[in-house]
């Protein structure tokens, strides 16, 4: 079993989803021959042809739409938006249409789609390239939001997602796409979707994080170890519909939590997390939420944006603060 | 202009464009050239569709006047683009109409009672009988264009000797997901009519401000292939003009753009108010050339339409309106809950909850 | 002083703030000779003329667009979205280029624009035309988004919306637009953004709403009123920034909170004020906190458009809920 | 198939396009037209520029390569295009540029440490020297077409005899913003040159992929507008269509379209491999049409440009290059905080709290 990066993953998920499904289309910008900015398409025009892996014209909000005609057709569209900050001319499509195709014919036609986009900052990359606006999506009714944090989960999530019956976007973290490696057997065998996973198990204090930032939060989690306090990490990975059951549980078990996301904070999607413990378990809160996420401003260019980041320090500094709280 | 440079040696015409307008039928029903073998008696069968659409169209506006129906837009004086393309089509081609194509819906076999249901704010209007692949009303203006790029891709991509048809306003050509759309049909040669409406308005905004283009059969060449215009008053035209473009669709020759020269008689929608924004007169002379009068007086001319037929027309398509509309106002509200049932084709474990709530709360 | 209703107010706004300032220019679809598919701008071209008041081809991302280029160019553009369902082609717009030029040029060119749309369900109008989307639009940093409830609100924060000095997007509930009534005094006096108002005192319970929903939200603290529960209602109205001090002094007083918005649950605007309490105010909680909102589905057509909404009963139930929370 | 349509007495012609092409030079530098009066040292003033540019970029990629620059895009190949629109234009006009138009923009005026900066990661790189109301590199393709309408609607609205100029690449005509901002500004005659650099690559996307129109001028037709193409590797036709097109919206004649044909010799950006999707030969052969040599060739021609002067002009533009990087990397990082400096006009006290959490984290 050999070991791949996370955009590895995702390339040996759509090779086994187009192999065991010839309606599975992959379409985008440079997907083709270049194989993607990323890599992440690398082969799959040569293997399956450029019926099936398909250079679209530069034009993000037709990928969309046009995902919406093949799905509505019996295909199996992922589309691949080339970064998150191009992929706000899809909106009008995932809102009007693809999340609701199924819904407004009453199941007569449905949208089973996949849309790809690459998030995040921390590769230095240039201006509207390290966006993180899940929160805009995860507000989608009839949408499902995945978003991957290691390679293991990359494959299987999106092995799911493209087989889901329904419409669904996969953010994957650009700074985790080399630098996440694991053993990821090709198995063919998906993740399940809406469930969360416990990547660290604790009792003092709940982090609930999502995306490459896990990575600071892991970091933060040992650190705590360090003092004593013992970290639960919890990977939400689909942020719509969003796993409520794996968090109240570790809420109840340790009255404490903390919430990371690299996202602005104001209308992030920590908030509604914070929501549904001040709403559902608040006899169990032992201290204050907190939340650790990027500053309410814009993602500065490369030389400031690993300020703008939650840090290791800044995440600690937080699970320490809560767990002081008397 | 062009004199002067064609004189300058350095600039050469590399590229060269002609947009061509089709007519058979005078306004007055006369022939302007020769007639395009369709056979009379399909002639009065598309006569028969469009005096339906109109009967129907006017039901609803009535509806809606009276409180039994939310907010309809007619397709008054725009019914031979209606008939003249869907019955061009097949069944297993796909339309992807806009929300003022009722006569082609109605062609295609939906029931009155279902468009009426979808206007009257129930969903399940949607759910219709027309052939289960064709695209409900699209409201969004224009973004149900690229659907069509893709819905061709489909066909094309399996090798299926279907069409897709996509129908949009003049004002839904300023959209930019509508050129896109058409751009991406011309680089794969897809199978897809996009049929322009031009009925000289979207709401109160005139052509003139919608674009500077002599004509919108135009669009087409910024998309690589050919636009027509034909007069969509002309039934006999746009069945002509539709059937060429699809067969050549079906043929593999390509996607075509038909803009079909119409007049919106009626107001926008129930919630408009045309005469705020343009005179009576403007309306007035356009009834002249409306494509109804017109063809009854060609078939006429032929002796292929007689009084009584027509007087027994309208008979049938009055019962037949008020058949439907007793069946729509039979129809009673879905479970509140039911706003769930097709949300995702299995509805996640979080949502029951709030499913539940609706039911108790409709119960109480 | 007359009595007007709230998009007559708006108008007045429109036609106060074209009167003080030459630069204001309106633009959008049906504005002109026919002054609005709601009204608001009637009247407007025939005093100011179609260079000032102008019909813009059927293109709603254009329309946003524009409005960058005229305010990078010192105009003081004023765009008019016809429903919020049509307002999602903006977003590309609003996330890279408006609410960042300011950022992205360090303060060489500014982008003093406002974005006008109607929202809201409870009309009975056709589909997507019940959009109540401000979540999206109150995650972007550099925006402003404001929502005013009275026809007061609308005049004053419609004019502090034109003067202020980035781009604003300004939602109007088509729900109140003739049912709201009030004396509006046309005097220019606008009302400040980022400031929250108290639209009833109380001391036993915090709901926090903004919006059409607030006409609910105050008939349910009417009928708690009944029930001995004494409420205070606070109207939001600027969502981006928001008001803090206001609802975490009345969180600090009550000890519970509701938060009430017409908008789908998850993801909703309402997660941002629970985070905000379970962070800043937990200790003052007496119960948990509360979410009565659209429920996670398509908004339905209007036959069952009035189920989908917050009703009088369920804002008053939760209310109860958490009074009566031991 | 047009004789047979043509035949057809119901299809009349009833709008008509020409695209032509200009060009002045051959790919050896001889004249193979008229040579538009343009004085010899205009030239060379063009020919520095497009060196200097030259020069610029090879640097700014061995500074990529060496880590002491973030990613970056070569105009290697395009240098005539930014010559010779950005000769033509005045101060006070507009230029809404793309992320490749460098040569456009030292040009206007806008340093090179500013432009290492932009690349480098400091947003202070776009509060350039260049005029005030020029915008900064835009990065979403296309997407700054819209504010070029938008800019050229406010200068007309003034009655300013200024224009915009937007710089666009042959993938962002696919976009459809590009489109409903180029028809918005034919409805309003608005003074607003497009240019688009047809490099011929989008990345890895060859342009018949990108359309299937034989010429990108024709997108024009589509808004209303006329639409020229030019031979873009010959600046003097370059500078002569900028010059034309300018003049004719200054002068109230509304929008023009230039698709400059060129060929991006380069990496699409240092992030790119283009050996990957494109083979050397093709690269090769198209070095034998660029822009330097070519005018090179034809100053020399002319006697006005010798191997000293050349010489001279290398030996110049490195020694600017040098010094403008040396400021460059003595530019000390912002405090971090000020990532809130420019967010709103004044920051809202909210954010106050989060500004200072920056101020104390990067002090410690
Ligand atoms: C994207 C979008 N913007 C605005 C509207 C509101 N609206 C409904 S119809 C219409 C005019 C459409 O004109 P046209 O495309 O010519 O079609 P017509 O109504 O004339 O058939 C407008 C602006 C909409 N439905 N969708
Ligand atoms: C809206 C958008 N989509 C995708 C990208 C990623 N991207 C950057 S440049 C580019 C190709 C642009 O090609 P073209 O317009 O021909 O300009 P060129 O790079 O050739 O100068 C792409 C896809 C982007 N920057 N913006
Ligand atoms: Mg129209
Ligand atoms: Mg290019």
């Amino acid at each position: 079993m050999a070991e791949v990066t996370l955009v590895e993953a995702v390339n040996l998920a759509l090779a086994r989803a187009m192999q065991e499904d010839p309606n599975v289309i992959v379409l985008g910008e440079d997907v083709g021959i270049n194989g993607g900015v990323f890599r992440a398409t690398v082969g799959l025009q040569k293997r399956f042809g450029p019926e099936r892996v398909l250079d679209t014209p530069l034009a993000e909000l037709l990928i969309s739409g046009l995902c919406v005609g093949m799905a509505a057709q019996g295909l199996k569209p992922v589309g691949e938006i080339q970064f998150m900050g191009f992929i706000y001319p899809c909106i009008d499509q995932l809102v009007n249409h693809a999340s609701r195709l199924r819904n407004r014919t009453q199941g007569r036609l449905s949208c089973p789609m996949v849309l790809r986009a690459p998030c995040g900052a921390g590769i230095r990359a240039p201006e509207h390239h390290s966006e993180h606006t899940e929160a805009m999506l995860a507000h989608i009714p009839g949408l499902r939001v995945v978003i991957p944090s290691s390679p293991e989960r990359a494959y299987g999530l999106l092995l799911a997602a493209i087989r889901d019956p329904d419409p669904v976007v996969f953010l994957e973290p650009t700074r985790l796409y080399r630098s996440a490696k694991a053993e990821v057997e090709d198995n063919g065998e998906a993740l399940p979707l809406d469930v969360a996973f416990v990547l660290r198990e604790g009792k003092d204090v709940t982090i609930v994080s999502w995306g490459a930032i896990l990575k600071e939060t892991l970091a933060a989690a040992d650190a705590l170890a360090g003092d004593g306090i013992s970290a639960e990490v919890i990977d939400l990975a689909t942020l719509k519909p969003y796993d409520e059951k794996t968090i109240l549980a570790s809420v109840a078990k340790t009255g404490r939590c903390v919430i990371v996301h690299e996202a602005v904070r104001t209308g992030g999607f920590g908030g509604e997390i914070a929501a549904l413990i001040a709403e559902r378990a608040l006899a169990s809160l032992l201290a204050p939420i907190a939340r650790v996420t990027g500053y309410d401003t814009v993602i500065p260019l490369p030389r400031l944006e690993q300020h703008y980041m939650p840090s290791v320090g800044r995440i600690a500094a937080a699970a320490r603060r809560v767990c002081q709280f008397a | 202009m062009v004199e002067t440079r064609m004189s300058d040696a350095t600039l050469s015409v590399i590229a060269h464009f002609d947009v061509r307008r089709r007519r058979v039928l005078a306004a007055d029903g006369t022939l302007v050239g020769p007639r395009p073998d369709v056979a009379v008696n399909a002639l009065t069968s598309l006569y028969r569709a469009m005096v339906l659409t109109r009967t129907f169209d006017l039901k609803a506006v009535s509806l809606q006047r009276t409180g039994r129906l939310g907010t309809y837009a007619v397709s008054l004086g725009q019914e031979a683009v209606s008939a003249g393309v869907a019955s061009a089509m097949q069944q297993e081609d796909v339309l992807l109409p806009s929300y003022r194509d009722n006569g082609m819906l109605l062609w295609r076999g939906v029931k009155m009672e279902e468009i009426l249901l979808y206007w009257g704010g129930d969903e399940r209007g949607n759910r219709t009988s027309g052939p289960a692949h064709d695209f409900p009303f699209c409201v969004p203006v224009g973004s149900q264009a690229p659907h069509a790029a893709g819905v061709a891709y489909a066909l094309k991509f399996r090798k299926e000797p279907r069409v897709a048809v996509c129908l949009l306003g003049d004002g839904a050509t300023s959209k930019g997901d509508v050129y896109e759309a058409m751009n991406f049909a011309g680089v794969h040669k897809l199978p897809l009519v996009f049929v322009v409406n031009n009925n000289q308005w979207a709401i109160s905004v005139p052509l003139k401000l919608q674009t500077a283009c002599a004509t919108l059969a135009q669009k087409a060449i910024a998309a690589g292939f050919e636009g027509e215009q034909v007069d969509g008053n002309d039934v006999i035209a746009v069945r002509a003009a539709a059937e060429e473009a699809i067969a050549a669709a079906r043929g593999g020759k390509g996607p075509r753009l038909i803009e079909a020269l119409t007049y919106r008689l009626g107001d926008h929608t129930t919630a408009d108010d045309a005469a705020r924004y343009r005179p009576p007169e403007e309306v007035q002379a356009h009834w002249k050339e409306e494509p109804i009068a017109r063809l009854r007086a060609y078939l006429v001319s032929q002796q292929a339409w007689s009084k009584a037929e027509e007087e027994q027309l309208a008979a049938e398509c009055q019962s037949q309106v008020e058949a439907a509309v007793e069946r729509y106002l039979a129809t009673p509200a879905r479970e509140p809950a039911s706003m769930f049932d097709h949300l995702y084709a299995r509805l996640p474990d979080v949502y029951a909850a709030q499913r539940d709530e609706i039911g108790g709360a409709s119960h109480g």
